[in-house]
Formats: C-alpha cells, sequence, structure tokens
C-alpha cells in the first residue's frame, strides 16, 4: 500500500461506521446513540467522496452533500424529541422510554 | 510509502481513536468532544480526497452545528441521573461488540478481496480545476442534473425546522395554563415587608396582567408575596 | 344527420341538475323558469323532429358516443327517431310541458320546490332518453332512470310514512318486473350477440321459436313491472302518495306507458312468437277488466283514476297482444291527454278543498270551481269513450282489432270493462261535482285554482276531445297511417282488415254501453232513485272483493311479503349474527391471539431492536460475500 | 515547488507575529480611545503613554495561580482555552495581505494560502472556535459559566447563518469563494466614462455589508452582544471560573477574533489592500483599524441587547434581510447577465 488506494478510505469507513454501529447497539444514552448514528452517516460520507475520487466522478460528493443535508434535518428533529421525551419522562436513557411494549 | 499515505494514516487512525472515544467515554460531553476531533480528521480526510467544498461543510455543518446542538441538549437535560451511571446491558453489550466484529471482519474482506474495476469519470483533477475548482465543479453537477432533489432536500429541511419547532415549543397551548408565570419586579413593596396581607381583597392576577413567557415581558406590579416567583431566567429545567 | 337531437334530451337535463345544484340557495322559489324552459325547448324540438319524421326522413340518428367499447360488447349512446319514437317525443314532451306550467300553481310555496323542480325536469330527461334509446341496454338504464325518479316523486313528501313506504313499494315491485327484463336482455345478447333494436329484430327470424317465445315473455314482465298490469299493478294505486302533478305525468301519461311503448318498440320479437301475444292480450284484457271493477267501488278520487290509469293500460297491452299496435299507440296517446287532464283536474280539486281527497266529503264542487269542472268532465267523458272524444277512437279501435283480430273473448271483456269504465268515471263526476255538498262548510272554502293550473286543464281538455281525430276514420286515419311503416317493416301483416260494419257495430255497441254506465250512475248519485249501499249489500262478496282490490295487496302480503320477512329474519339471527359475523370475529379472534403471542418480541428496548437490524445486516453482507466468491471464483 | 512552500511558512509566521502584536496593542487602543470617550485619561503609567501597559498585563497574567475549581471537568477546563486560542488565528491564512511580489526573483504570494473555499474556511474555523467557550463554560462545573457558554454557543450558532448568509450576494456577484479572487474582482474598477468607481462591494451589496457587520460584531461577542459575559446576570460568563493564563487565552482570543472580522471586511467589502494611492498591505490595515474603533465606540455608546432582542434580531430581521438580498442580487444578476 504505498500509494492512496480506494482500499484505504474503505477501511476507514468500515472501521469508523462499525464503531459507530457498536456505538448504537451499546450505550444507553438517548444522546449517545444519536451521535454514534451522526457517526454511521459520516463513514458513509467518506465511502462516497473516496469513491468519488476514486472515480474522478462528482456524483460521489453530490451524494454526500445530501447526506449531510439529511443529517441536518435528521439532527434538528431527533433533538426536538429528544427535548420533548426528556422534559416529559425526565430521563434520556432509551432502557425507561419502553411504552412501545404494551 | 507517498507522503499522502503517511498522512492519511495519522489522520485516519486519530479519527478512529476518537470514534472509539466517543463509544467508550462515559461522560456524554466527552463523547460529542471526541466527536468533533473525528469530523475535523474527516474534513482534512475529505480535504486529501479533492473534496474541498464537502470539506468546510463538514465542519460547518457537522462541528459548527449539529454538535453544538447536541452539546446544548446532553447540558439542558439532567446531568445527575445520567444512565452511564447505572448497570448496563451485560447480553446487548457482548451481542454488539461480538456482531460488530464479525460485520467488520466480513467488510475487510469485501474490501481486500475486491476487484477494483475505476471507470474513469469526467471530473479529472485538470477538469476540475478548468471548471473553476471543486465548488464551481459541484456547482455544475448539482444544478444540471440534481435540481429536483436540491428542491427535495430545501422541503426537508423545512419540514424539519417545522418540526423541530413544534416539538421543542414548550408552551404548548394545553401546558399553557400550568406554566404562567412570570418574572416580576416588585415596585412598590420587596417581598413579605410592609404589607397587610389582604387576601380577600386581592383581585386574583388575570391572565392578561402576567403575560407568559413570549419574550415580550411586561413590567408586572406583585400585589403579594406569593405571586413573586423566581423565575429560572433562560436555558434552565423548569420544574413542572 | 341531425347532430341537434341531442339537445331535446340534454335542455331539461341541464335544468335538473342547475336546479339541484344552485337550488337551494340561489334559485329557490324561481327554480320552475328553468324547468319550463327546458322542456319547452325539448317540447319545440320534438315538434320540429315530428314534421321532419312527418316529411319523410326516417330514421333520423345521431350518435353521440360509445358508452361501452369492450371487444365484441359495443354500447353506442345513439338517439334514434322513428314514427313511434316521434309521437312518444311529442306526448312526453308536450304532456311535460303542460304539467310543469300546471306544477307552478300547485306546488307554489313547497319548500321542496326547488327539489320538485329538478327531479320533474331529471325525470323528463330520462324518459326522452328511453324512448329515444336505439338499443336494449340503453332503454334499460333509463328505464331504470325514470324508475329511480318515480322513487323520487312518490317520496317526494318523505317525512310522511305513507308517502315513504309508497315510494319504497313502487320500487321493489318495479324491481321483479325489471329483473325479468334484464334477464331478456342478457338472454337477448346470449342469442343474438348484440342489443340494438335494429340487429336485434333482423335476427329474430333466425332464432328458434322458443326463445323467442321466452325472450319476449321476459321483456313483457318488465312491461308487467313498469306498466302495472297484472300481477304487479299493485304499486301503481299506491303511488298516489306523490304529489299530484307527478301523478298525471309519471303515473299516468308517461312512465307507466314506457312498458307498452317497449312491446311495440319490439314488436318483431313478440309478433313472431304467437304464444307470447297471447300472454299479452290475456293480461291486458284481465287487467282491464280486474283494475275497472275495483275503481268503482273507491273512495280516494285518486284512487279511483289510478285503478281507471291501470285498466287503460290493459286496454293498450290487449291491443298489443291482439297484433293492433297503431291502436295501442294511439290509445296511449288518448290516454295521455285525458288522463293527465283527469290527474290534473283531480289535483286541482284537491288543491281547492285544501288536500281533501276522500270524495265522500264532496259535491257540488260544480259551481265553486266551473272550469275544473267542466274540463274534468271532458276528460271522463272521454276516458268513458263517449262519442265523439278521444278515448271512443281509441278504445273502440283496440276493441275492434281484438275482435278482428281473432280474440272475440278478449274483445268481449274489453267491452264489459268498457261498461265500468263509465261507471266509476262517471261515479266520480258526480260525486265530486254535483249532488248536495257535504264538505264541511265552516273549514273548507272551495275555490277555483289559479291560471298556472287551469290553462293547462283547458289546453289538455282540447286534446282531450279533439285528439280522437287522429285516428279518424278508423283504421286509416292519420296516426295509423303515420305508425304503419313501423309496424310493417318485418313484412308481417299485423293489422288485419276491418270491415267498416264491424267498426260501426262496435262502436254503437261501446257507445251504448257507455251510455249505459253514465245512465246507472246517474239514477244513482243525482236523482238517487237508486241506493249504492243497497247495491253493495245485495252484491256482498263481490262488492267486498272489488272494494278489497281484489285482495291482491293481502295475498301479497300472505304469500310473497311474510315469507320474506321470516327468510330475512333467519338470515339476519342465524346466517348473519353466527355464521358471518363469527367468522369475521373469529378471523379477528385469531389475529389478536397470534399477535399476543408475538408481541412478546416487542420489548420495547431500542438495543433490542438495533441488534436485530445489525444481525440483519451481517448476515446480508455474509450473503453477498458468499455469493460473490462461488459465482466469481 | 518547495519555495513556494518556504515562503508560505515564513509569510505565516510573519502574520502570525503581526496578528499577536496587533492583539496586543489592541488591549491598549481600546482602553485609550475608551478612556477618551469616558473623559478619562486611560492608562499612562506602564512605558511612554502607557505604551508598555500590554507587555505588563501580559506578564502580570503569566504570573497569576491556575486555579481549577473542584467542581470542574478537569481535562476539558484545561483544553477549552486552547481550543479558541488556537482556532483564533488560523483563519487569518486565507486573508490575503498583498498581490504578488517577486522577491530574488522568485515568486512570492503574499497570502498563507489561496483555497477555493476561503470565506467558507473562515467561516468554519469560526463555528470550530465556539467549542472553546462551550466546552470551557461546561467544565468550569458552575451554572453561571454554563448558562455563559450555552448563549455563547447559541448566538454563535445563530448569527453564523446571518454571517454566511449575508455573503452569498457577494459571493454571486464575485462567482468565487475564494478571497483572493474577491480581492481581484474588486480591484478592477468600473468606469462609468470619465468617472472610475471601485468595484468595492459595499458599493453593489450594501445591506449585505450592513448585516455582515452586525452579525460579525455578534459573532465575536462583543458589546452590544456581549451576552455570555453579562456581569450583572451571569458574573463574567463562561470565563468564570478561568484566572491566569488560560483567561488571558479568551481574550487573546476574542481580540484576534476582532481583528481577523475585521480583516474580512475590509477585503470582502471594501477592497482589501486598494485603495485610491499606493495600494498596499496599509490599506488593508488601515481599514481593518477603522473596524476596530468602530467596535471600541460601539462599547463605549451601546448598552447590551436582552437576550431575546438579540436572537429575535438574528432570526427575524437580519436573516429575512439577508434572503431578500441574495434574492434581489441573484436577480439583478440575471439581469445583467441577460437570462431573464
Amino acid at each position: 500500500m504505498t500509494h492512496l488506494t480506494a482500499d484505504h478510505f474503505l477501511l476507514l469507513s468500515a472501521a469508523l461506521f462499525i464503531v459507530g454501529m457498536v456505538g448504537v447497539l451499546t450505550r444507553r444514552n438517548v444522546l449517545v446513540i444519536f451521535m454514534c448514528v451522526e457517526l454511521m452517516l459520516n463513514a458513509v460520507n467518506v465511502s462516497f467522496i473516496g469513491f468519488a475520487w476514486e472515480q474522478n466522478s462528482m456524483v460521489g460528493q453530490t451524494f454526500a452533500l445530501f447526506v449531510v443535508a439529511v443529517a441536518a434535518a435528521e439532527a434538528v428533529v431527533g433533538l426536538g424529541i429528544i427535548m420533548a421525551l426528556s422534559r416529559r419522562v425526565d430521563t434520556v436513557d432509551i432502557d425507561q422510554v419502553r411504552e412501545l411494549r404494551e | 510509502m507517498s507522503a499522502e499515505v503517511v498522512v492519511f494514516d495519522i489522520l485516519s487512525v486519530i479519527a478512529v481513536l476518537a470514534a472509539i472515544g466517543v463509544v467508550l467515554a462515559r461522560n456524554p460531553v466527552h463523547s460529542a468532544a471526541s466527536l468533533v476531533v473525528t469530523f475535523v480528521n474527516l474534513a482534512a480526510i475529505y480535504v486529501m480526497l479533492r473534496a474541498d467544498f464537502l470539506a468546510v461543510v463538514q465542519v460547518i455543518v457537522y462541528t459548527g452545528a449539529i454538535l453544538v446542538l447536541v452539546l446544548f441538549v446532553i447540558m439542558l437535560v439532567h446531568q445527575e441521573d445520567l444512565p452511564e451511571f447505572h448497570g448496563g446491558r451485560p447480553v446487548q453489550r457482548a451481542a454488539g461488540f461480538i456482531l460488530g466484529l464479525i460485520l467488520l471482519g466480513e467488510v475487510a474482506a469485501a474490501v481486500l478481496t475486491r476487484s477494483a474495476s475505476v471507470p474513469s469519470g469526467p471530473w479529472t483533477p485538470a477538469a476540475v480545476q478548468s471548471a473553476g475548482g471543486n465548488v464551481q465543479a459541484l456547482g455544475q453537477v448539482l444544478y444540471s442534473g440534481y435540481v429536483l432533489p436540491i428542491q427535495a432536500t430545501a422541503l426537508v429541511l423545512l419540514v424539519a425546522t417545522v418540526g423541530a419547532l413544534v416539538l421543542a415549543r414548550p408552551d404548548l397551548p394545553r401546558l399553557r395554563s400550568a406554566r404562567r408565570e412570570t418574572s416580576t419586579i416588585s415596585l412598590g413593596h420587596p417581598r413579605g415587608t410592609d404589607v397587610e396581607p389582604q387576601p380577600t381583597a386581592l383581585p386574583a392576577v388575570s391572565a392578561s396582567q402576567v403575560k407568559p413567557e413570549t419574550g415580550e415581558r411586561e413590567l408586572v406590579m406583585a400585589k403579594s408575596g406569593d405571586e413573586f416567583v423566581d423565575h429560572p431566567v433562560w436555558g434552565e429545567r423548569r420544574e413542572p | 344527420m341531425a347532430n341537434w337531437l341531442f339537445l331535446i334530451p340534454l335542455a331539461p337535463l341541464v335544468a335538473a341538475v342547475v336546479n339541484f345544484v344552485l337550488g337551494r340557495w340561489f334559485i329557490r322559489d324561481r327554480a320552475h323558469w328553468l324547468g319550463i324552459l327546458g322542456v319547452g325547448v325539448s317540447f319545440v324540438l320534438s315538434v320540429i323532429v315530428f314534421a321532419q319524421v312527418h316529411g319523410g326522413t326516417v330514421p333520423l340518428s345521431q350518435h353521440l358516443y360509445t358508452w361501452i367499447p369492450a371487444g365484441d360488447f359495443q354500447i353506442p349512446v345513439t338517439l334514434t327517431v322513428d314514427q313511434l319514437t316521434a309521437v312518444m317525443l311529442l306526448v312526453v314532451s308536450g304532456v311535460s310541458l303542460l304539467v310543469h306550467v300546471y306544477s307552478v300553481g300547485y306546488m307554489q310555496g313547497d319548500t321542496g320546490f326547488y327539489r320538485f323542480f329538478s327531479y320533474l325536469p331529471l325525470f323528463v330527461f330520462s324518459m326522452l332518453m328511453l324512448v329515444l334509446a336505439s338499443n336494449y341496454l340503453l332503454l334499460f338504464v333509463f328505464w331504470e332512470g325514470v324508475g329511480l325518479c318515480s322513487y323520487l316523486l312518490i317520496g317526494f313528501w318523505f317525512r310522511r310514512l305513507s308517502a315513504a313506504n309508497a315510494a319504497k313499494k313502487a320500487f321493489i315491485v318495479n324491481r321483479v318486473g325489471d329483473l325479468g327484463f334484464g334477464i331478456g336482455i342478457m338472454f337477448i345478447f346470449v342469442k343474438v350477440g348484440s342489443l340494438d333494436y335494429s340487429r336485434v329484430f333482423a335476427a329474430v327470424p333466425q332464432l328458434p321459436q322458443g326463445a323467442v317465445t321466452l325472450i319476449a315473455l321476459l321483456l313483457f314482465t318488465g312491461a308487467i313491472g313498469k306498466s302495472a298490469q297484472i300481477p304487479l299493478f299493485v304499486w301503481l294505486p299506491d303511488a298516489m302518495e306523490g304529489p299530484t302533478p307527478v301523478s298525471a305525468l309519471i303515473h299516468a301519461a308517461t312512465m307507466v306507458t314506457a312498458g307498452i311503448f317497449m312491446v311495440a318498440r319490439s314488436f318483431p320479437i313478440f309478433s313472431a312468437s304467437h304464444t307470447a301475444m297471447l300472454v299479452v292480450a290475456i293480461v291486458g284484457a284481465a287487467t282491464a277488466f280486474v283494475a275497472a271493477t275495483i275503481g268503482v267501488t273507491q273512495y280516494d278520487i285518486k284512487k279511483v283514476i289510478a285503478y281507471s290509469t291501470v285498466s287503460q293500460l290493459g286496454y293498450m297491452a290487449f291491443a298489443l297482444g291482439v297484433g293492433a299496435w297503431a291502436a295501442a299507440i294511439f290509445h296511449l296517446m288518448t290516454h295521455a291527454f285525458f288522463k293527465g287532464l283527469l290527474f290534473l283536474g283531480a289535483g286541482s280539486v284537491i288543491h281547492g278543498m285544501h288536500d281533501e281527497q276522500d270524495m265522500r266529503f264532496m259535491g257540488g264542487l260544480k259551481k265553486f270551481m266551473p272550469i275544473t269542472f267542466w274540463t274534468f268532465l271532458i276528460g271522463a267523458a272521454a276516458n268513458a269513450g263517449i262519442v265523439p272524444l278521444a278515448g271512443f277512437w281509441s278504445k273502440d279501435e283496440t276493441i275492434v282489432g281484438a275482435w278482428a283480430g281473432g280474440y272475440p273473448i278478449v274483445a268481449i271483456v274489453g267491452l264489459i270493462a268498457a261498461f265500468f269504465t263509465s261507471v266509476y268515471m262517471f261515479r266520480v263526476v258526480f260525486l265530486t261535482f254535483l249532488g248536495e255538498e257535504r264538505f264541511d262548510h265552516d273549514h273548507v272554502h272551495p275555490h277555483e285554482s289559479p291560471p298556472w293550473m287551469t290553462v293547462p286543464l283547458l289546453i289538455l281538455a282540447i286534446g282531450a276531445g279533439l285528439a280522437g281525430f287522429l285516428g279518424f276514420p278508423p283504421e286509416h286515419g292519420f296516426i295509423q297511417n303515420f305508425l304503419g311503416p313501423v309496424f310493417s317493416v318485418s313484412g308481417a301483416a299485423v293489422e288485419h282488415h276491418v270491415s267498416l260494419t264491424t267498426t260501426l257495430t262496435f262502436g254503437v255497441i261501446s257507445t251504448l254501453i257507455a251510455l249505459s254506465g253514465v245512465f246507472l250512475t246517474w239514477r244513482a248519485y243525482v236523482t238517487r232513485t237508486l241506493v249504492p249501499h243497497a247495491i253493495a249489500a245485495r252484491l256482498g262478496p263481490l262488492y267486498r272483493l272489488s272494494f278489497r282490490k281484489w285482495y291482491f295487496d293481502e295475498i301479497y302480503e300472505r304469500l310473497v311479503v311474510h315469507p320474506l320477512y321470516l327468510t330475512s329474519v333467519f338470515l339476519w339471527r342465524v346466517v348473519d349474527v353466527h355464521i358471518i359475523d363469527g367468522t369475521v370475529n373469529g378471523v379477528a379472534g385469531v389475529v389478536s391471539f397470534t399477535s399476543e403471542r408475538w408481541r412478546r418480541a416487542q420489548t420495547g428496548l431500542l438495543a433490542n431492536y438495533a441488534l436485530a437490524i445489525a444481525l440483519g445486516a451481517v448476515v446480508i453482507v455474509a450473503v453477498y460475500l458468499i455469493i460473490d466468491s462461488s459465482l466469481i471464483r | 515547488m518547495l519555495s513556494a512552500y518556504v515562503s508560505s511558512y515564513i509569510l505565516a509566521v510573519i502574520v502570525l507575529i503581526i496578528l499577536l502584536t496587533m492583539m496586543a496593542y489592541m488591549t491598549y487602543f481600546e482602553r485609550k480611545v475608551l478612556a477618551v470617550m469616558q473623559d478619562r485619561i486611560g492608562p499612562n503609567r506602564t512605558g511612554p503613554f502607557g505604551l508598555l501597559q500590554p507587555l505588563a498585563d501580559g506578564v502580570k497574567l503569566l504570573q497569576k495561580e491556575d486555579i481549577v475549581p473542584q467542581a470542574a471537568d478537569k481535562r476539558m477546563f484545561l483544553i477549552a482555552p486552547l481550543v479558541s486560542f488556537v482556532l483564533a488565528p488560523v483563519a487569518a491564512a486565507v486573508i490575503p495581505f498583498g498581490n504578488t511580489i517577486h522577491v530574488f526573483g522568485y515568486p512570492v504570494h503574499l497570502y498563507v494560502a489561496d483555497i477555493n473555499v476561503a470565506v467558507l474556511y473562515v467561516l468554519a474555523i469560526g463555528s470550530m472556535g465556539v467549542y472553546g467557550i462551550i466546552l470551557g463554560g461546561y467544565a468550569s462545573g458552575n451554572r453561571y459559566s454554563l448558562l455563559g457558554g450555552l448563549r455563547s454557543a447559541a448566538q454563535v450558532v445563530s448569527y453564523e447563518i446571518t454571517l454566511g448568509l449575508s455573503l452569498v450576494g457577494v459571493f454571486i456577484l464575485s462567482g468565487s469563494l475564494s478571497l483572493v479572487q474577491i480581492l481581484h474582482q474588486q480591484q478592477q474598477a468600473l468606469s462609468f466614462g470619465a468617472l472610475q468607481v471601485p468595484n468595492w462591494y459595499i458599493l453593489s451589496q450594501p445591506l449585505a455589508f450592513v448585516i455582515f457587520l452586525i452579525a460579525a460584531v455578534a459573532e465575536t461577542n462583543r458589546a452590544p452582544f456581549d451576552l455570555p459575559e453579562a456581569e450583572t446576570e451571569l458574573i463574567a460568563g463562561f470565563h468564570t471560573e478561568y484566572s491566569g493564563f488560560r483567561f488571558s487565552f479568551y481574550f487573546l482570543a476574542e481580540y484576534i477574533n476582532m481583528i481577523i472580522v475585521s480583516l474580512m471586511a475590509s477585503t470582502l467589502f471594501l477592497g482589501g489592500i486598494d485603495g485610491p494611492i499606493a495600494s498596499g498591505v496599509w490599506w488593508l490595515l488601515i481599514k481593518a483599524g477603522v473596524f476596530l474603533l468602530f467596535y471600541v465606540w460601539l462599547r463605549a455608546t451601546l448598552p447590551r441587547f436582552r437576550y431575546d432582542q438579540l436572537m429575535g434580531l438574528a432570526w427575524k430581521v437580519l436573516l429575512p434581510l439577508a434572503v431578500v438580498n441574495i434574492a434581489l442580487t441573484g436577480l439583478i444578476r440575471l439581469w445583467g447577465l441577460g437570462l431573464l
């Protein structure tokens, strides 16, 4: 691996994605889960931009831009929900929010 | 090993370590700080990958906006009772790690065994340069082939904004009556002094006199000590 | 060819729609202008059409669009006018126009004024389309359309229970006939492969005799329902619950004659089956007789006229059955005039008597409402067949047709029915307009109706008086010559030659019968030399049979309605509650049972859901890896 | 190739030194001007006219004890001021201090870097700087500090949007996000017949300039928008618990930010190094100085905004105005290109 190749950023992307995934699976604080989701989105962006770089294309960057926009929207709504949640049940622990169970 | 690879490796290692820090940190604020480091490193990698505009957007949107908001929320919720201080879920935790490891192995296998076929697109570095730079090239692609998605994105953002306003609005109409408090300044008499208690003679403070929290505050005369409310000014959690 | 034909039905349709949509808020009590305008346009155009047809351009037709273009099954919406249609158009639009004018006076001040004037043009539209249709399916559609309007108008005062029930009864009884009609149409399609009149009629000679008979009988079932023949006539008297103009237009002049029109329209089919013709003749004669006998004993002025209508429809039917096609249509036309006149006159009486319908509380109205009296008298005389009014010529024609067609019994029954006709008609006249005043003077102040109502009466009276001369001289009058081509298309000689002697003989006989009926009633109700009660008592069971309408309603109640009711209760209590509901509830129960088990998978722990997703991702990636490695390498 | 890197490096060092010097004397300048405006004398003891005052202040701050409160989140508390201080001067890298000159035959660019997204880069650095404040406020373990940090974060995030949108008009006119390109555009004088008018964007984008100016003051947390450190409400806001050189980091970062924003404003709207006579870096400094004077002047004259007024101003006044400005500029631009 003497030159920068697609494999580099693919592995980086995979590593970030899986770290994010493990975070989502193991953490209980909804805010941390939220951050881990953002991390996973960024991992995907790395792939997009990396492929765009490898193939001399702009489409990957375009996609990444849309991902960023959607992530922003998601953040806004998600944080709004978290605020409403914490105001309502006074916790950010998702294990205590189990109303769907019944 | 070219210098490029060295730089890339350093950046990625920091990014991944910081990402692991996000997951492992007990304090959500530390998680967020770690995430900032990851994002900034990713932005630097984007620059290496000739995506200047996205690098800047990454910093502005993710670190400048989203994570600031996350920090905001972290600080607004109760810090004393974080879930991190309670016991975990050992089964799920173990399963999560195992699944993560399996997936990592699978993806690594997929990446390392992939047969790289590289169809070269039109946007070679020279083409990007002649278009005026990354921003101009991206703009040309976006506004020639992706006009509708861009407009749809605008709509998504608008809807998200409205949704967040609705979700986060503290004074929902049905809650308003319970929150009819206001900061008052006692002009005539300080709290509890030189006033004959005349509860029956005092008219009730009507809603028109006491304005709810709208920002347009009025100076309200407190007519009894009970009406004088110590109200947290801003940003602090209100007890119901 | 005549690409303005569509305007004839369109004009009333527009009036109906506009009145219906805007009437409630904007038009309200001005709704009649639109209705009269729409029907007036139709009438003027109908006159033009008639002139053209008379001038020899036959048939006029206009193809509007293809309604159902499904392979071989092509249903074009095509308007066609031949001589028969032209006559019907004229009758329908003419009587409709007069009834519209009359209704302005009659319905004045009713809260549903706009509604009335949207239903009525809608009916006119449907009836015109029914007449103009060029195939059986279109005919059937508007056959149902007029049925719907009939239902709406009978139940116009739907807050009255009896009106609502009568509307329901009319609709349901008609369904029975329409079922046969519908099956007949399907049968036609199966046998012929088309529903176009021309192609069906052309194909009739190739069909086996049995099939033609079956088709004819099924079609006649529809006519029995719509034209109130035995055994389905019971709805028509009850239909008198509707406003009187409706009775005049729909249940006397136009809609009920749709059955007669349909049979006449299908004459190639009927004339190809002797059995079917016989059935038609027998049913018609029986209807004419039974209804006439019932009419003699009723007290409700509208009921009497309603039974009279049934009876006259019987005349038309047996005229069809004996092959006197032109006579049937001729009688249909004259009947439209004099029966419309009678109903409108009755309506005028009811209007003047403040909604009193029982003749026992009338009498001596002649001096209060002279115009109504004289026009009603003309109508009654025409109905009774007094020379030289319209009814005489056409009814005589039917009886002569029966005699000449080889059905002497039918002719004799027709003559007997004519006697009763004369009796009940003049009974009405004498009970209502002559004799002592039996109404309550303190509360009822009879008065002549407004010009909106009397002018149509006068016009119809002229028609009832003179329309008969369209058929003069008998067998070779204007109307017979005009309709001739229609009923000789198939080449079968359907009109029998009748000698002048026969015609004159029957004319004299029926006149004598009619006059004897008048004489009898005169003695019974004016001079009082005969006592009706004594006669009724003398006749005993026969009187009761007549008064109870031959027990038709009771028989139906016992034989049809009650068993149906019991079956319905059974279906409800057992089949619906236990079987159908049980199935549905059982399915729901199974679902909720399994859901209850599956619910345990929903722990509410986000981590578990996320784990499931991650597991899925791991599996999917693994599958891709395996597929890739095995396929490529 | 290498020479370009070397020259950039050398220039970066020079710029940093200039910035730090400017920053140091900015404090002196502010105190003097404030004193004059308030009819006082101001610092006059250390050195001639008190010119050594900044140096003395620095020495004093370095000698002070570095107190870490007990309730503080220690690592955060130590790192946060550094974030602010390190990030502040980085933005200066893209500001052009002149055109390309030749030194000993080598072409030397008088800017550290000409990157394609320079303006966004500055904004990005600005948005990063807020972490120093918010994390510092949080790490202090003090309610007042936390509130100060939160206020600051909300304020900076809000005004950053306005700031960015106010610049879109300039982008549309110049067709570039590069400060060097924007500067070049402004150096091309417009000629209306005999009349030569400099193509400074303050002339074509006056509304954007006003919005930028207001937003920039808020962005740097300066009076009248210095809510994060509103003494009457929050003691000293996010740096209540800081002392010694960590306090001075925040202090320095604030002044560096002011200088950077002034340089940005000069470059974006006032033609940067362009001037009526003898264009050069001094013009840029003079213009920036005018802005700095404006800052001090504001502080001396205007009372502090209330918090809701501050937010309302950003979201309900400036943001719509900026959007209107964008729409108008776009329309005029299209019209000018004959596309309407």
